[in-house]
């Protein structure tokens, strides 16, 4: 029997990304790394969880893997299916989204995100999607998880446009705004795991993947990094969590 | 039916027993008044014959709605009584036009602080109800009429079918019953069929109210007479003339208390009083919906 | 062949209020005295006339007479039947409907409506059954027209409350409120029509029926009355419009 | 459609054409490149392939959007090219988040000075965009962000079908098409296939657009091809993912615009030169509705 212990960074995330959402009942959820992740907390640890696509999609059971949030795939054979409005207003704005996972070009410190530009916004040296469901999704969901590539160009002093708002400036700023949602909790990538489990609301390195560091980690980091006092080393993906993602999941490695 | 009342309504309560004609669930509020609720304020576009025999029973203290009527007949006399004269209690009554309240249940249901909506300018329901609110639009174009989130501690809702976890579906008059069941803290859904869930993913788009959003699930078939479950039963007209009589006086609404309600333990009960033969004679006939094909996509 | 020539007060409304009602596209109808007018206009003057109805049915094909606007009969083999949310956001508010039929206890000479209570709102004498959809039908529908029977009782020089607006104080009020429709044009009663086609935008009498006079008329209005100076004689209900009514529309004389 | 889109667009217009991934009508992008309309707005949530085409074709000064992407692939280059460098010709940019747009067909197919909505607050789209504004709520709860009504002067709107009145059915993603109707002006329906009457009487709960407010109905078969419809077929996955690459510089998406909108005379000569077995292909099986009964109540 070949266990496989080599796993490529998308698999570190995915497995890292499911095991932050234990116990976890209705998800918000795009297709790709998400998709993967919360279909890996189902068939593992979390049985129960609802996906909730932004497209309308309630219990969707595809057939096949999906390719995007609106494939007919998802449609099909799902639980409920319901207008665009509805599922902003009465889902999302409703309350009912327990954990939504997002992505973006650019995260500071306080967990805020862009998706809009690099460079000027009138002048943009790149033209990025820009929010989409985003920033309401950033303001309404009760807990944020984030899931990006680390690296320098990513995760930035300041960026360069704020389109969804993390913890804005730290400390209480949600709560003084009135948002109903708690921000960011947690940002998994392919070489660490933050939290903002802190009062200043601040990302902070909680646990590092095989062969990294503290020092290491900052590297690819902007600012200069507060650090958990109790860092922890990452269990790597165990070959059961393997086997799922490649075997059931991801057969074609589309993600890998 | 019986759990689910002891368990959901507690003394005090906003309660919603909502549908618009259609899908009115007599069975929870008959259930209620047999457990002698006390001071629940009762939320309704149309209050009707059922808030008519509960506000006769003296389960509220409250009302809020938008048309007081015996649809099609006339007067709902118990409340009248109650509003005119105090008998079996007063009933304090905070009032809408059907807008207001659709908006209430939309505010509510998306979690905003209030609705807008074109209606109430020049009218003394301003005056009558001081929960109705203007806002100045941003866009320069003047003010307009809001009014602020409705949440129930807990609806009743009835449906044709629904599967175990509440998934539900409904045709028909739509009535509010989605806008009131995602307002709702607390939901139940009482329907003449429990299936598969297999029956539910048949057909997604038909699905209104996520099981997401709902506490329990009654199996209550002809939950709603005298109303009326469109492709189950028609409505009972006939109860409907009758209680115009029957409700004329607090000793003769009383009476039909006693037998239809206090009367019976249970739903099962009062349909068996009521008689096959009466039952049978609501049946709607048949015409079929057709199908559609969402596709495999495998 | 015997051609009827008596008709009931009730049938003079009917044939009236089908008579306005020429040349209109998409009613707002209850049932009734308005939705037997509608059909008598679909079956003689207005075929493509389209009726909404309050609980959200556009286009119904009813295979038997409609007890309430809520009737299951009405759904069956209907074109559209949506929420009482869209009905009232999209379907009136959104302008689509051209004339409303409204009804009430009482009206004041500007056409404002009570249907709330008789005495004091506090304490009343009588508790009628409040607005329902009439106060923003009455704002938003772009013509109001009311059918009432012509009494003392109901024609009052003021309203004990004012639950949907006409024309307020008269004038162009509700302009300056801002309200989209153009309220009153027509009120259709057993004995008289009116008009408010005046810059007051009062109530005035332009037909009597056979047998009334302008002094008959007045006798049942509180307030001194405008007479429109070409006062014209009511035409009859032609033995055409009286056998629609009578033998498709109503046979069980339920109306009359 | 040539008809359609010459009788109802004009050079200048604000024009949508929506739907969430599926039902993205590109036989009305394509006719409207073909007719060389000039100056259009754009509006759509998610501008898609078919407002890179349009884009690329020079027919728009303007696009109000929320989120510009290549839905599972990538980037949006036409439309980058004319944001970035102005190729083409520049391109103004009027962008909300999903709901914000969502809201904003919301208050106008409603007819409300501004719909609010729990987003933006800390935000810089709030300085990017001035017309979302906030309002204070009368209840002192805070304030909410707003934004104006949005009114098309036509929408394209793709279904399953519709009667010849226009009474649109459609299942599967309902998207914002029912919005958008009631939003637009005009409305062109575009359909797979045109039935009778009797076929939209028979569910009328799935009727999500009116005829009432229809102005002209074309039958399109595939004419949302390569986005989706529920049932009829499924994405072009291909054609997505080589537009990726057929986008890249503006020469190849001209030489593509040349090759399969220009050099095609209408829908059916693009179908044609597609060929049948692609589009047998994305055939997606069938997994039928079931059916409901509604009675007959005669």
């Amino acid at each position: 029997m070949t266990q496989p212990t080599e796993y490529t960074p998308s698999e570190l995330m995915i497995v890292n990304a499911a095991r932050a959402l234990k116990g976890k009942r209705v998800v918000f959820v795009g297709v790709g790394l998400p998709n993967i992740a919360c279909n890996l907390a189902r068939r593992s640890h979390s049985p129960e969880m609802e996906l909730v696509y932004e497209s309308g999609v309630f219990g969707a059971h595809p057939a096949r893997l999906p390719l995007s949030i609106g494939d007919p795939t998802l449609v099909s054979d799902a639980t409920a299916v319901t207008s665009i409005a509805d599922l902003f207003m009465l889902y999302l704005q409703g309350g009912l989204i327990e954990v939504a996972l997002l992505g973006g070009a650019q995260i500071d410190r306080y967990g805020n995100l862009n998706t809009t530009v690099v460079g000027d916004y009138a002048q943009p040296k790149t033209r990025l999607p820009g929010s989409g469901g985003a920033c309401e999704i950033a303001i309404n969901a009760r807990e944020i998880f984030m899931i990006m590539r680390l690296n320098r160009r990513a995760f930035v002093e300041k960026l360069d446009f704020r389109t969804s708002p993390g913890h804005l400036d730290g400390g209480n700023a949600r709560q003084k705004l009135g948002m109903p949602g708690l921000g960011p909790q947690v940002v998994i990538t392919d070489r660490a795991l933050f939290t903002f489990d802190n009062p200043e609301r601040e990302m902070m390195l909680t646990e590092v993947a095989t062969g990294e560091t503290a020092e290491s980690i900052q590297s690819h980091i902007a600012w200069p990094l507060r650090i958990s006092p109790d860092l922890r080393q990452m269990t790597p993906p165990t070959p059961t969590e393997l086997a799922i993602i490649r075997q059931e999941l991801d057969p074609a490695g589309l993600y890998r | 039916m019986s759990q689910a009342v002891s368990r959901f309504v507690n003394d005090g309560d906003v309660v919603a027993i909502e549908g618009f004609t259609a899908f009115i669930c007599f069975a929870a509020g008959h259930e209620i008044i047999r457990q002698k609720k006390q001071e629940l304020t009762l939320v309704r576009m149309t209050p009707d014959l059922i808030y008519d025999q509960m506000v006769a029973a003296g389960v509220a203290k409250k009302m809020i709605f938008s048309y007081l009527g015996n649809p099609g007949v006339g007067s709902l006399y118990a409340i009248r009584r109650a509003v005119e004269k105090g008998i079996p209690r007063p009933l304090e009554l905070e009032e809408y036009s059907h807008f207001g309240m659709v908006a209430r249940y939309l505010a509510g249901a998306s979690n905003l602080p209030f609705f807008p909506l074109r209606s109430y300018t020049g009218s003394d329901m301003l005056a009558a109800n001081p929960l109705i609110q203007f806002v100045q639009s941003p866009y320069g174009d003047g003010e307009i009429a809001v009014v602020p989130p409705l949440k129930p501690d807990v609806a009743f809702l009835h449906a044709q079918r629904a599967d175990a976890q509440g998934n539900t579906q409904l045709w028909g008059l739509l009535g509010m019953q989605k806008e009131v069941a995602f307002a709702a803290k607390k939901v139940v859904i009482v329907v003449e069929e429990v299936v598969e869930e297999a029956v539910i993913r048949r057909d997604p788009n038909r699905t209104l109210i996520p099981g997401l959003i709902v506490d329990a699930v009654v199996h209550e078939p002809f939950g709603a007479h005298p109303s009326y479950v469109q492709g189950y039963y028609d409505r009972d007209n006939a109860f409907y003339l009758d209680w115009g009589e029957q409700s004329k006086t607090a000793e003769s609404t009383d009476a039909w208390l006693q037998e239809w309600v206090y009367g019976v333990p249970d739903r099962a009960a009062y349909l068996q009083k009521l008689g096959q033969e009466r039952l049978a004679s609501l049946n709607p006939g048949e015409m079929w919906s057709g199908e559609v094909n969402y596709g495999r996509y495998a």
